[in-house]
């Protein structure tokens, strides 16, 4: 029961949090925070169960990194989206 | 030869937002016959000497990353580039009125292309986790691309279905790859077993595709992306885009977790198609709008494609087989005949500037070719013969008369009727004669080229057995 | 009510499943990281995170990068159109001009290290581009007028590093041997360049993506959660 | 070579022609109509060549395989033959008719290319070599037809448009199914329910035979809500709405005989006549066949609109067809085989005068026909030939059906069946005859209703006129050179030897 | 006259049925009116080509199509040719008759000419083409053409009366068609055994296999009322006195002197009659109803004509009667198979004595109309002459006729069917007297 396990498991309780904040919030915004927690608790299993089955591993490193950087442009796009329907009259809490 | 077909949208995406305006439509033709010509070549050559696989980098897998191409694969390339370019021609002149929208719409188009032939090659989960990410923001990029309300409200539900869904398919990878240590699909499917780890990860990755496939109950957010786009984004997003999740899931339920998987899980993956039949065909019964309607018909035709799983988990060999024939030509008759219906439904509301059904009067006099190109499409969906999609629900009906799966067989012999219900309200209200609208005139090429489409997924009745002669590459029934 | 319902029931399966599921992972059977070991002589740089990144899995990385791409040219399609949007005055704060005159350099130089340290330490393009990019949103905000224009030069920029990307990895074909192989002798060096070619592109993606978004960003314009 | 793409170019005439008058432009209606009637021209020298083939035993088989085990196949046999020859014969009349019943219409464009095309789905039909070939052109056909039905674009018609595709569809949906089950189930090769291999039912084990015996009805009812089996003819009267053009080619040709087409093809090429009958569904049929005949016959009698009591009509005709083929012997199945053209002719000289009535002068009423007789001889001339015809007085063609039915009916030990045949030609008689009466012995009552095309040289429009007349004179033909070698007799009897004597 | 012989040898015979209905086809609107003579001709073919047959010694003559219809076989019957010559020589006189009243004017006021001529050829072509016939299917074919053309004469008059006597006419024909039909059908299924030949059995096989049937007697039995109804047969003759009347006295005559005698030729021509069938014994039933049928109508057609207000229906009743007699000589022979050439002989005799003189009668009532003063009286003396032959007094075509088959039957274990017989001559003597009185003053 390492340190690695540890994470991969508050990995978890912070995927279950943030699809509970997910699905229950009615704001945009919200949902969109949601979204990037859960993604750190992904990334978080993700380096997690690997490296505490055998030590330090880079590949799921690397894939977090790609990750992170798919997540950011997503969440880019998603504000500038977001951004645009809120001045085109939207309701960002629909 | 594989990765040809990654370079050259990839080329063209690039190319099209750097080059001038005017030479961004010029570039469209040359890169989709050459596009096409890749993917046609690459058809023969696996049809010749057999499944292929490319160590992108030289580096092979499970350190790096491979690409397949078997059977299926290049049939579904052939079918994405038929498709794009149909949909593209359509595009050059659909997006006339379009002038801001048209610039963008390229490299989008683009970069869309080549997400999907890289989801079509890709032998590595998390390759098929970053080709999912560029091919979602490409496609929300293209429903939001009209940037009103209506249209970015549908790109922002879009958008975050199918971000949590990645991230759902993204936790089950993780899982995967904690619990077999390598992401590379070959290599998984001789070693996943059925246990717990991986039952969760299979659970998740599927909620995550099932979402951004939008299988019932998961597909409240397709229809007003697809019915709010534009005509050609609409089409390839139903044609296309959708099927490539669906492409994953069954490639995690057939073979990469195929002894995971349990046959009452199939049997649920069954009933939520059964659902996604009767409640798309509710709605598209109920609708006003025309796009909405076809829109719902999508939802509605997924649902067939989830009757794969029932049908061939937990079944003799020669019923899954038909099954997963079905299925593949479920997916090509819907992908031409849905692209067709969108292109020729895009005509029709661009002529008369609405998409009110009720409305939709004298249609048929002043563009029969769009409304015969909607009949003809409308034909396969509803699985009548000589279509494709007849053939598909055949081989699904044998396939379910050989596993004695009689409940399958009722839903999709009873779903033609309710795609009939909802299609022939169009027909029925286009022949009226009262005429309520200015009909503007349209470029004859919109309906050619959805008439082209249409008329494939009728002859994909009578050439049925080529993809799946090419299908048959792969050995078994399994991709 | 029901959707609160349902989200914990949601929350609580996933934990549940999650836990199950991570406590029960078996054993895996391959061993990654010792092949990475194995081959990072052969990928010409030191790092193994750089390695898998930029040689192994650089496929991954390719579609990634266009990931971004896509992003920003969504990001630009949306942005408003109207009267073209005077640059910003630059503002008055002189504490905010010194700041910015001082740290602006400051920030780029430490983009550039660990763009360099990437090679053997944590660290690569895409951190240091993050903070070119956090540099750009300062100036920005300190009324420098950067990448406010939308022309091919704009365009240019944010494509370049795909551009050099693709177009390494392509000409490998050209030598006959595969798709995103990069020569022996030349990997590291190579490796290298596409990284900082990548650095200034993810910089300026993420600073047009700041500069281009919908609305007035500044507190004045009517911020979107004010009401 | 040439042979197996026979059946091809049949079927290209009218698909090809189809596709040609969809995409060219409402104005070029010379072009069109110089296309739509060389191409029908083509198809019946294609067909009589065909057939003059087939009576020299040729064999004309075009195969391939459509989905793995199963073969699309097109073949012309003896059978296939008389039912191409009716369709491509009647489809030149029909067009020539319908060019002038649609003179000046709006959407002739879409009229005739879905015209062509359930041509085209009709020669499929007869040309289809296995059960599930047969299937897709049966579908093919109810979906060209919808256009056809719902030409008008009125309220009624949408209406009817809508009821025609709840029956036809559900009916597809039914013979769909029952064709599945049969390959799934029964026939996993092909070989059963390939027309041209006979004989292989037989040898299935005793314990299928409640399944057979099942799958049977299942077919019969898919087939039989377009050949109007009551109760499953409600479609047929209320699918009257549609031009009279497009009436005459639903009842004669295209939809009803489509469905006892297909119900011959099940008894003879799929079940075999004698294993149907060792399996007992023949009996059940014939019943129902029968009671269709005398429920039509009855509802015809109270209807008061010419086309209404002709659809009624149709309803009883046609199930003589089911009926001749429920027959164990040769004799009835020639009666039931020689009925499919004998009443396609008759029937649509009836709907061409009909529809010249309601064109000419705006008569849509059975009241409102006295005394047409001396305003439009010729076509009351050929009304009064088609109506004996469906008495079944001698000479003409309905007698001839009649006849064999009842002797075929005494061979195969039914004698019950006269009576029906009686009983049936006794109310076609009632309700013809004070038709007859109208059109010949009633004087005019006032002027027409609605006369919209003035007695000139003739009484109607030539292209109105003449196509009628040739219909009922071939009607007339039909029977009295019945026993000449070239007649639809000769033609069924041929079929017969063919069927009875492997 | 070598010519003529070599004519009639090689003329076939469908051409002279044939002749009347190309005449029919000629008839127009409104030039009808003077085209009378096409009546008188019509028959013409037929008359002289029977009695050159008769001159050249009565060949076997026949007419072999067998591609048409179901194989048209057409011939001279040595037995029925005095029936089609006597139907000839009605259909030629009362041709002239209408010829005349056409160009006398007398008709003149009267509409649809046309279509009268039209109907009168069609039936004149039925008519004499059924005495033809030898196949089934074109012996039923001329017998219906008959049947549904003469409606246009029963109802020329366009009267009340005359539609609801067409009506009853039509309804009366349908229903003989359908049992005909039926009987027809059965009877030509047992002649052809299954076999499979797009060639319908001829007519004269019909007996022997109705005799051989295990169904025979209600084989018999369909044909036998079916054919009564339009021979008049008691029960099925209901139309008879009521269209008979109202038809135009011409066609009045070929109704009930010709076309009548159809039904009579066709009980010869199927039913199993005659001494060479000897199984046809076992249908006794049958031609008992016959004979009891019989006797019905030849006496109660005579009460009911007695009370009849109407010159016409006074002849068409004693129609009813004198077929009745038939029908009783029909049964008779059926009954007693060895007596059957004779009674034929008498039948024949008595239907062509019947049928001319009956002819006469209805012209008679159209001349009586027609004149005034002492042409009438003239007219109504000769009128005797037909009307005590049809009574039968000596030495006169009547009595000829009767006692052929009275000799017949002295010789048969009748009993009183003989006297019953011979008394028929008094019902028609009533009937004469009511036609005279009917007649008395114009």
């Amino acid at each position: 029961m390492g340190v690695d396990l540890w994470y991969a498991l508050v990995g978890a309780v912070i995927i279950a949090l943030s699809v509970f904040a997910f699905i229950s919030a009615r704001h945009l915004m919200k949902k969109l925070l949601a979204f990037n927690m859960m993604g750190s608790g992904v990334f978080l299993i993700m380096v997690g169960l690997p490296q505490h089955q055998h030590g330090v591993d880079a590949v799921p490193q690397a894939l977090v990194l790609t990750g992170i950087v798919v997540a950011v442009s997503a969440t880019a796009l998603a504000l500038v989206i977001l951004r645009r329907y809120v001045r085109s009259g939207g309701d960002p809490a629909p | 030869m594989i990765p040809i077909l990654l370079i050259i949208p990839l080329a063209f995406a690039i190319l099209s937002l750097l080059l001038p305006r005017k030479w961004t439509r010029t570039i469209v033709i040359p890169g989709l016959i050459l596009q096409l010509g890749a993917a046609l070549i690459l058809c023969l050559t696996i049809y010749t000497e057999g499944p292929q696989d490319y160590a992108l980098g030289d580096w092979q897998a499970p350190l790096g990353i491979s690409l397949l191409a078997d059977g299926f694969t290049v049939t579904l390339l052939a079918l994405t580039a038929l498709i794009a370019a149909l949909c593209a021609i359509y595009a050059l002149f659909f997006l006339e009125r379009y002038n801001r929208e048209q610039f963008y719409f390229w490299p989008l188009f683009w970069f869309l292309l080549a997400s999907l032939n890289g989801i079509w090659l890709a032998a590595d989960l998390f390759n098929l986790y970053v080709g999912l990410e560029l091919l979602g923001l490409s496609a929300v990029g293209m429903v939001a691309l009209t940037s009103e309300r209506p249209a970015l409200k549908a790109a922002l539900d879009y958008l975050y279905a199918a971000l949590f869904g990645s991230l759902a398919y993204l936790a089950g990878v993780a899982l995967i790859y904690g619990a077999y240590g390598t992401l590379a699909i070959p290599q998984l499917s001789e070693m996943v077993a059925g246990n717990i780890t991986t039952q969760v990860a299979v659970a998740l990755m599927s909620v995550g595709l099932l979402l951004k496939t939008a299988i019932f109950p998961l597909h409240f957010w397709l229809p007003p992306a697809h019915g709010g786009a534009l005509a050609p984004v609409s089409a390839l997003l139903s044609a296309l885009v959708v099927k490539a999740s669906f492409y994953i899931l069954a490639l995690i339920w057939l073979d990469v977790g195929a002894l995971a998987v349990t046959v009452s899980a199939a049997q649920l993956m069954g009933a939520l198609g059964a659902g996604a039949i009767l409640w798309g065909s509710w709605n598209a019964f109920k609708t006003p709008q025309v796009k909405m309607l076809v829109a719902y018909s999508t939802v509605a035709q997924l649902g067939y494609l989830m009757m794969l799983f029932p049908l061939a988990i937990g079944v003799s060999e020669a019923a899954a087989t038909m099954a997963w024939q079905g299925t593949i030509l479920h997916l090509l008759a819907h992908a031409f005949a849905k692209a067709a219906m969108f292109l020729s439904v895009g005509t029709l509301v661009l002529a008369i500037g609405h998409g009110r059904i009720a409305d939709l009067g004298g249609v048929s006099q002043h563009m029969p070719m769009a409304l015969f190109a909607f009949g003809l499409s409308a034909v396969s969906l509803m699985g009548l013969p000589p279509s494709g999609g007849f053939n598909a629900k055949w081989l699904l009906l044998q396939s379910a008369i050989q596993s004695g799966q009689w409940h399958w067989f009722v839903v999709i012999a009873g779903g033609g009727l309710l795609t009939a219900a909802y299609v022939f309200r169009i027909f029925r209200v286009s022949f009226t004669e009262t005429v309520r609208h200015e009909i503007q005139a349209t470029h004859p090429m919109l309906q050619l080229s959805a008439l082209l489409l249409a008329f494939i997924a009728i002859g994909l009745g009578f050439a049925s057995e080529w993809p799946l002669r090419l299908m048959d590459l792969t050995g078994g029934g399994t991709p | 009510m029901i959707r609160v319902l349902g989200a914990a029931l949601a929350a609580i399966i996933t934990l549940l499943g999650l836990t199950l599921a991570l406590w029960f992972a078996p054993a895996t059977q391959v061993n990654l990281p010792q092949q990475v070991e194995l081959n990072i002589d052969a990928s010409g740089i030191a790092h193994p995170i750089t390695a898998v990144l930029l040689n192994f899995r650089s496929y991954d990385t390719l579609l990634e990068v266009a990931v971004v791409l896509v992003a920003v040219v969504a990001g630009l399609a949306l942005r408003e159109r109207g009267p073209r949007v005077t640059p910003h005055e630059r503002s008055a704060d002189p504490m905010l001009q010194a700041l910015t005159r001082r740290l602006l350099p400051l920030l780029v130089l430490t983009g550039v290290y660990v763009l360099w340290a990437g090679s053997y330490a944590p660290g690569g393009a895409f951190q240091a581009g993050a903070l070119v990019a956090a540099a750009g949103v300062l100036a920005r905000l300190a009324g420098y007028d950067i990448a406010s224009r939308v022309d091919r030069l704009l365009r240019l920029g944010l494509a370049l590093g795909f551009i050099l990307f693709l177009t390494v990895a392509v000409s490998a074909m050209f030598g006959g041997r595969p798709f995103l192989n990069y020569p022996d002798e030349w990997a590291g060096s190579l490796i290298f360049l596409i990284e900082a070619v990548l650095t200034f592109s993810i910089g300026l993606t993420l600073l047009s993506l700041f500069v281009h978004a919908p609305g007035d960003a500044s507190p004045q314009g009517g911020g979107d959660y004010g009401r | 070579m040439t042979n197996a793409l026979m059946p091809i170019y049949v079927l290209a005439t009218s698909l090809i022609a189809a596709l040609v008058i969809f995409t060219l432009p409402e104005r070029f209606h010379k072009v069109r109509t110089t296309f739509n009637l060389s191409a029908a021209v083509l198809k019946i020298v294609l067909v009589g060549v065909m057939a003059v083939g087939i009576a020299n035993q040729l064999d004309y088989e075009f195969r391939y395989e459509l989905l793995p085990g199963i073969d699309f196949i097109l073949r012309a046999d003896a059978l296939s033959m008389l039912f191409a020859a009716l369709s491509s014969v009647l489809w030149l009349c029909t067009t020539l008719y319908a060019i002038g019943y649609l003179e000046d219409a709006p959407n002739r464009s879409r009229f005739f290319g879905f015209f062509s095309l359930c041509v085209a789905s009709t020669m499929g039909i007869s040309l289809a070599g296995n059960l599930f070939t047969f299937l897709i052109f049966f579908e093919l056909l109810t979906l060209s037809t919808y256009p056809l039905v719902v030409h008008r674009g009125t309220e009624k018609s949408l209406t009817a448009g809508r009821t025609y595709l709840r029956y036809t569809l559900g009916g597809g949906a039914i013979l769909l199914i029952g064709v599945a089950l049969m390959y799934g189930l029964v026939d996993q090769t092909g070989t059963i329910t390939d027309f041209a291999q006979t004989g292989s039912m037989a040898e299935l084990p005793a314990e299928q035979h409640v399944l057979l015996f099942v799958l049977f009805f299942v077919l019969i009812i898919g087939l039989g809500v377009k050949a109007a089996l009551v109760p499953l003819h409600g479609w047929l009267p209320i699918a009257m709405v549609a031009p009279a053009p497009v009436s005459a080619l639903l009842h004669a040709v295209a939809v009803v005989k489509a469905g006892a087409f297909g119900i011959v093809r099940v008894i003879y090429d799929i079940y075999e006549i004698e294993f149907a009958w060792q399996l007992g569904v023949l009996l059940p049929l014939a019943i129902w066949a029968s009671i269709t005949i005398i429920w039509g016959s009855l509802m015809a009698l109270r209807q008061h609109e010419v086309k209404k009591r002709l659809a009624y009509s149709t309803v009883s005709q046609v199930s003589y067809i089911a009926l001749g083929a429920c027959l164990f012997g040769p004799i009835g199945t020639i009666g039931g085989i020689v009925h499919l053209l004998h009443q396609g002719i008759m029937k649509v000289t009836l709907f061409f005068c009909a529809g010249n009535y309601a064109e000419t002068l705006g008569i849509h009423k059975i009241s409102e026909l006295d005394g047409a007789g001396r305003r439009m001889p010729l076509t009351s001339i050929a009304f009064t030939l088609g109506a004996f015809g469906m008495i079944g007085v001698p000479p003409l063609a309905g007698f001839i059906s009649k006849w064999y039915l009842g002797i075929g009916a005494l061979d195969a030990g039914m004698g019950w069946v006269i009576g029906v045949l009686i009983a049936s030609s006794m109310l076609n008689a009632a309700y013809f005859l004070p038709i007859l009466y109208r059109l010949w012995f009633k004087p005019v009552q006032g002027p027409w209703p609605d006369e919209h095309i003035l007695a000139g040289r003739f009484e109607t429009i030539g292209l109105l006129l003449w196509p009628t007349v040739a219909t009922a004179v071939f009607s007339v033909a039909a029977g009295l050179f019945a026993a000449h070698m070239f007649s639809p007799l000769s033609w069924a009897s041929l079929i017969t030897y063919r069927e009875y004597l492997p | 006259m070598s010519l003529l012989m070599y004519l009639v040898h090689t003329t076939p015979i469908p051409l002279l049925v044939l002749f009347p209905l190309l005449l029919a086809l000629c008839v127009r609107a409104d030039t009808a009116r003077r085209r009378g003579w096409m009546l008188i001709i019509a028959p013409l073919p037929m008359l002289l080509g029977v009695l050159f047959w008769y001159c050249y010694g009565q060949p076997e003559t026949f007419t072999e199509v067998p591609w048409l219809m179901l194989g048209l076989h057409w011939r001279f019957d040595t037995v029925l040719t005095p029936i089609l010559l006597m139907s000839t020589v009605l259909w030629f006189a009362a041709g002239l008759y209408v010829w005349y009243s056409l160009r006398s004017g007398t008709g003149a006021d009267e509409p649809h000419i046309g279509r009268y001529l039209r109907c009168w050829l069609l039936t004149l072509t039925g008519n004499l083409g059924l005495l033809v016939a030898a196949d089934i299917a074109s012996f039923y074919t001329l017998f219906a053409l008959m049947t549904f053309a003469a409606y246009g004469l029963v109802i020329h008059d366009q009267t009340k009366r005359a539609l609801f006597a067409g009506k009853i006419y039509i309804i009366m024909a349908v229903l003989g068609e359908g049992l005909l039909f039926s009987g027809l059908i059965w009877g030509a299924a047992q002649a052809a055994g299954g076999a499979l030949t797009p060639v319908a059995p001829l007519i004269h096989e019909l007996p022997l296999a109705i005799a051989n049937s295990d169904y025979g007697m209600y084989i018999a039995l369909l044909l036998f009322l079916g054919f009564g109804v339009k021979a008049g047969l008691a029960g099925l003759h209901w139309w008879l006195p009521l269209a008979h009347p109202v038809a135009p006295t011409p066609a009045s005559a070929v109704l009930s002197g010709a076309m009548i005698k159809a039904g009579l030729v066709g009980w010869l021509l199927t039913l199993p009659l005659g001494g060479d069938l000897e199984s046809a014994a076992n249908m006794e039933l049958v031609p008992t109803i016959a004979v009891l049928l019989g006797l019905i109508g030849a006496y109660g057609a005579a009460v009911l004509g007695v009370f009849s207000k109407k010159a016409k229906t006074v002849l068409a009743y004693s129609s009813v009667s004198q077929m009745g007699m038939i029908t009783m000589m029909v049964g008779t022979g059926w009954l007693y198979p060895h007596a059957w050439p004779a009674i034929l002989a008498a039948v024949i005799a008595f239907a062509v004595h019947h049928g001319l003189n009956k002819g006469l009668l209805f012209f008679g009532v159209g001349w009586l109309k027609a004149l005034h003063g002492r042409a009438r009286w003239v007219v109504l003396v000769l009128l005797l002459i037909p009307a005590l032959n049809l009574i039968g007094v000596p030495f006169t075509s009547g009595e000829y006729a009767k006692d052929l088959f009275k000799d017949v039957i002295s010789g048969l274990p009748v009993g009183l069917f003989y006297a019953l017989f011979t008394y028929g001559a008094l019902a028609t003597t009533a009937l004469m007297i009511r036609y005279f009185y009917l007649q008395r003053r114009p």
